[in-house]
């Protein structure tokens, strides 16, 4: 499954021959990603923002901080919704115009990952119930495109959400006011961490680059916590996974989460 | 996910279920093939209080004409829910989970098509879910698969769907939908019991590594199970002699 | 005036042969409408629903029952919106994506029906006068379509109207808040039926089957109230009608229009 | 329709309706051809109130080509208000009601153009309501007819539209803005004289058998009376020595 | 800059050989706009209404007025809006559909200009702070299509509004009444006039025709107000223009703008 | 504009303006180019706080292909905002003052590019503002003028971008976003410094005539401050031995 991407059956090949030789193009070990370099702060006007470079995949993730009517039915909690794009710098192939069901699957999987862990105490962001509770919008815009953007959105959102500060606000009149100055820290519980394995052939790579995402036949992206639970999990790619790659994949998301984890939670102690 | 607040009972103290099932139980199922006069192929299902019907047209022309591919045939799906499937009123136009849902599902059933048996042309699947109960990405996809038998479409396998999941600490089989709303973790399954294979994964919801695994077991399970329904739907068609509705 | 639909030249010759004998291709009189079936209840988690097959066009229609804000200027009556769509699953031709003239028209047709008719008394339907109304949503699903879908979403609306439960309401804090498990019936005034009309050269028959509307040079849609008024009306088509022939296709719709009337007067005693 | 509750009297005792006018009377009709300067062909009509453009292009070209069909002309029409039309502005986006509207009149039009004329090619009728003030559909239509003769296109008859409707319990022609909305029935026609075919008709409300005849009745003596103002408008623009505003 | 239209190489020539003789097509001098007649109350049902005809260029422009809920921080100040369309029966180059860059151009440079001239003192329209102010929407059809839009819907808007009438309106219950029959004059304050030339070649012409416009390198769109100040301003087209040439044709903007301003008062006086 | 209500202090009795700048004095400039990886050309761009990035494609092949050319190639432009970028977060959909900018952009950046040059092609701009303080417009424009020759696009001249405007009755230098906000005028220039031309020009608020020449005076002064700074980044990419970040 390509998504768009076309490569060339040369390169295929070069490849699969090094796959079988236990050695990947360029030479990492099959559960190694490429380098990640995160930082943070660098959209300074938005409440929390980072930049992360995963080889030469880069995410820029900025996060919004805002009073918001609750919905009816989740009065006593907050808001959080997580959004991604590719920008049209980002790659000769991504396109502008309404998202197509690539780009809506990397909202929704990055969106999922953060959500579903939990990583915000949304109870803890509720300025009065069923009037007003604390929106937390983390946008993220894919600036240069190398393969495996469900992990650059996860670390640049995770990292950009755990460093931003909730601005204070009071209620006067039924509405919120922002006191100007004052910030809390985030209610965070966990850090999630996505992390992304290819297949090609029989053989399963972490973090695939552009040109292994678009010869491999499935992947699947899993997302795990501080805890080393799964907490989210998105299977996609024109073939399947046998039940014993499956738990293999999840053991070495585990193990290779807690890697990105301490470079995301380095990334904040570096700013401080 | 994550264990919204709620007065229901998801397990009672003889670990019998908010609907009276077992853990490891499926809700009933029941397929019919070739329900429609004008598909290709077409197939509803009953899972639970799930109502799906699928309609399957092709392989056939592909407009506009760059689309196609020369090499092989593609598959195109549409998951959609009619406006009165859910409890509120769903908005007719197609919202961004719909839009996800048919990517994964048409993921989940393109190892078991094989798509180079017709190359230039396409084979669209069109799942409308007309009323909904929690696990409607499963019961699409094995209503899916099964219309796409009728279609006569050449499929390596079929690809039967069941959820797992957690509620209430326990590891559970088929989450319906007060499972969903109130329980702890959704991890559906589209597997190919032939190639033992699964092509459908996803997961909200917290697990640890060990529950993983119990899920993924239990799923695969759930997946046999409905296999046999579809094989048995598709015998109706074609080998029964009548009992037309 | 065809939708999109292609008939070929053979299958045309055939029909307007046999039409010149007084015959139809299925063996019905000019004037008899297709076998309808119709299912109430098909979809029990809704608060009405309806499956109505004529011949071999399909419709299910579900209706939801829920309080709505009401208009400025109409907030002594409940609001009724009835919509149509034709699902891909129903015919090779159908398309995704936003609804093009003919589905419009289609949507539009029905929703008159049973608006103009006055079918439900709309007074009845305030739960606080310009603060909260009930709303009722008609959607009909086309899932099979072998012509005439204006008759069978007409039927199925009606039909699925006819047999749905209005939840009971109260008003707690300016809001509406559901009784669970109490329902009063619907403020039934009346049965709307349409019957539609082709004229094919010039003859013209009731009920046209896909390849009948494939070939016609015009339509006409009338619908009829249980006390044989006319109720609303649609023609459609490149071609006319002569005085005579409306005055006529007006007496055969209130004529046919009583006895598919008693087909869905039935479908909901069948069902108690 | 229905009978909206509302303080206004439609009939007074003696017969006249609230702008004055008897039951089988017309509002005033003034139609005037060749107003635009682009258009191969045009017509302003002020039909009561109402004020409506009609522009027509072509036959031209059909892009896409795919379009087109080389056995006949197409004929597109586009009815649109102006945001300034009506009492509320109105969202300028086309809503579904101008959508039918504009598929209804242009299958009122099409058995008075000859199509066959002009093979692969369209011609396209815009329709824009500037003031609106009820029966915008049949003033339209008529304005569509005079501008496409104006842009030269082979005819076979003019179509003229009038409405005719019930109010206060009475038949009555040309129903304007507040008997649509504080009285029973509306009933727009359209209508080729020469032809005598009914080519646009449409029903908002409830009639009787009988009242159904009489409507049609009187609404065809109107499409004959407007048929007259058409022919003048015409003859006016082709004859006359000038008078040009 | 030519948006969507194409001239002929030797109409282009027969311009150029003309400009280079200090003439133009149509005989007018370098400075000199076209024939414009104002008529207003064309639309006697809208609040304010005007037709402007510019050579032969059209254009209606028609004002509603109706009461609006303020946006959060604007909430001491009424609401104006003008948009702009070109009709499809205006030019056969003319698109249905959603308004591409040129239209939604033509749109903004007709609102800011009026906007931005501060014509409407917009402290006079509020009904209650907060809570409900008077908006002023003026919508521009394009009717006819001979070029210099810009200047057409700015002439036309500024008619249209100098001309309105405002309703009175009464707060009940929070909620704006109007009161029938009661109506003021618009607060105006200064009557805004854009002045639009085109650079062809080195030859700067004053309101270019539709074939001016197809051929021109560049224009410039200067609105200024009664003082003679310059209050909005749009370059447009694929060249650009020197210093001296921007003073120049800011003098022209505001001496032809004078000339405008006239034409436009006085088709409020022969109204009444 | 038009003079909101503010309490801020926008000049100061020494002549000092809110963020410390005298009023002919930019804010800090500085540009990077070719910070992309996939993109031909591209550019970083910090004016003041705005914080934008721009990369460029082409010339490369248009589709659909009857959207080109035979004679020159085209330019397309595209000028967006983060969600992230403003005050409160902005919908990611283009807005129509984002369809505005993007146009008047492409024609501020026409004259400088030579399209004869690649008959048949387009050269796309695509300007991403992640950051935005006032002023954006000619910063991205500045930013792309970079871009496009880091894409080695040929090009007869730099475009710099730079506003001038009116505040507390002063004739001010690069306005910033709250004397955007508080003041009287803001006027972006694009200005070809070699060929002395002024290919991007805009106005909101109001000035006197002599105020006007003086704004367009001082911004050209302004705009010849940032070519410079252009022409070192180009350098410093193409010359400059190393020191990547």
């Amino acid at each position: 499954m390509s998504d768009g991407l076309i490569i060339d059956q040369l390169k295929k090949n070069q490849i699969l021959d090094l796959l079988k030789e236990g050695k990947r193009v360029d030479g990492r070990q099959f559960d190694e990603p490429r380098k990640l370099t995160i930082d943070i702060g660098v959209i300074p006007k938005a409440e929390g923002s980072a930049r992360a470079r995963l080889g030469d995949t880069e995410v820029v993730a900025g996060v919004k901080v805002q009073p918001e009517r609750p919905f009816p039915d989740t009065g006593d909690k907050g808001m959080l919704i997580c959004t991604a794009e590719i920008l049209p710098i980002a790659h000769p192939s991504a396109e502008t115009g309404p998202p197509q069901p690539p780009v809506v699957e990397l909202a929704r999987v990055t969106d999922r990952g953060i959500r579903e862990s939990g990583m915000l105490d949304m109870k803890q962001l509720v300025l009065e119930k069923d009037k007003s509770v604390i929106g937390v919008f983390c946008d993220n815009a894919v600036t240069d495109h190398d393969g495996n953007l469900f992990d650059a959105c996860s670390y640049a959102s995770t990292a950009a959400i755990n460093s931003c500060k909730i601005p204070k606000y009071e209620m006067q009149d039924d509405a919120p006011v922002k006191i100007e100055g004052e910030f809390t820290e985030p209610p965070i519980t966990t850090l999630p961490v996505s992390v992304t394995m290819a297949k090609i052939d029989d053989y399963i790579v972490v973090d695939p680059t552009i040109e292994e995402w678009g010869i491999m036949d499935a992947r699947i992206t899993i997302t795990s916590n501080s805890d080393g639970n799964v907490v989210a999990l998105q299977k996609g790619g024109s073939d399947g996974f046998t039940q014993e790659e499956l738990i293999k994949c999840a053991e070495t998301s585990v193990k290779v989460g807690s890697q990105i984890r301490e470079i995301i939670k380095q990334s904040k102690q570096s700013d401080n | 996910m994550g264990g919204r607040d709620t007065d229901i009972v998801l397990l009672d103290e003889n670990g019998i279920r908010c609907d009276g099932r077992k853990v490891n139980e499926t809700r009933k199922v029941t397929i019919k093939a070739g329900v429609l006069k004008n598909a290709n192929g077409s197939a509803y299902i009953e899972f639970g209080d799930n109502k799906i019907l699928v309609g399957v047209y092709g392989p056939r022309d592909v407009h506009p004409k760059h689309m196609s591919d020369t090499d092989t045939g593609i598959l195109r799906c549409r998951y959609h829910m009619a406006p009165f499937s859910v409890g509120e009123r769903k908005n007719p136009a197609p919202s961004r989970r719909e839009v996800e849902i048919s990517k994964v599902i048409k993921e989940a059933l393109e190892p078991a098509v094989m798509l180079k048996e017709f190359p230039r042309t396409a084979v669209d699947v069109f799942m409308e879910v007309l009323q909904a109960d929690g696990g409607t990405r499963c019961a699409a996809l094995t209503g899916a698969s099964v219309a796409l038998a009728d279609a006569g479409i050449p499929m390596r396998d079929l690809v039967a769907g069941c959820a797992a999941g957690k509620a209430a600490d326990a590891v559970i089989l088929d989450v319906n939908n007060e499972e969903d709303q109130a329980g702890q973790a959704d991890l559906p399954i589209g597997y190919m019991p032939n190639l033992k294979k699964i092509t459908l994964l996803q997961l909200d919801g917290v697990l640890t590594p060990e529950e993983y695994k119990q899920c993924i077991e239990i799923g695969i399970d759930g997946c046999n199970q409905v296999y046999e329904i579809q094989k048995k739907a598709l015998q109706d068609k074609f080998f029964a002699s009548g009992e037309k509705q």
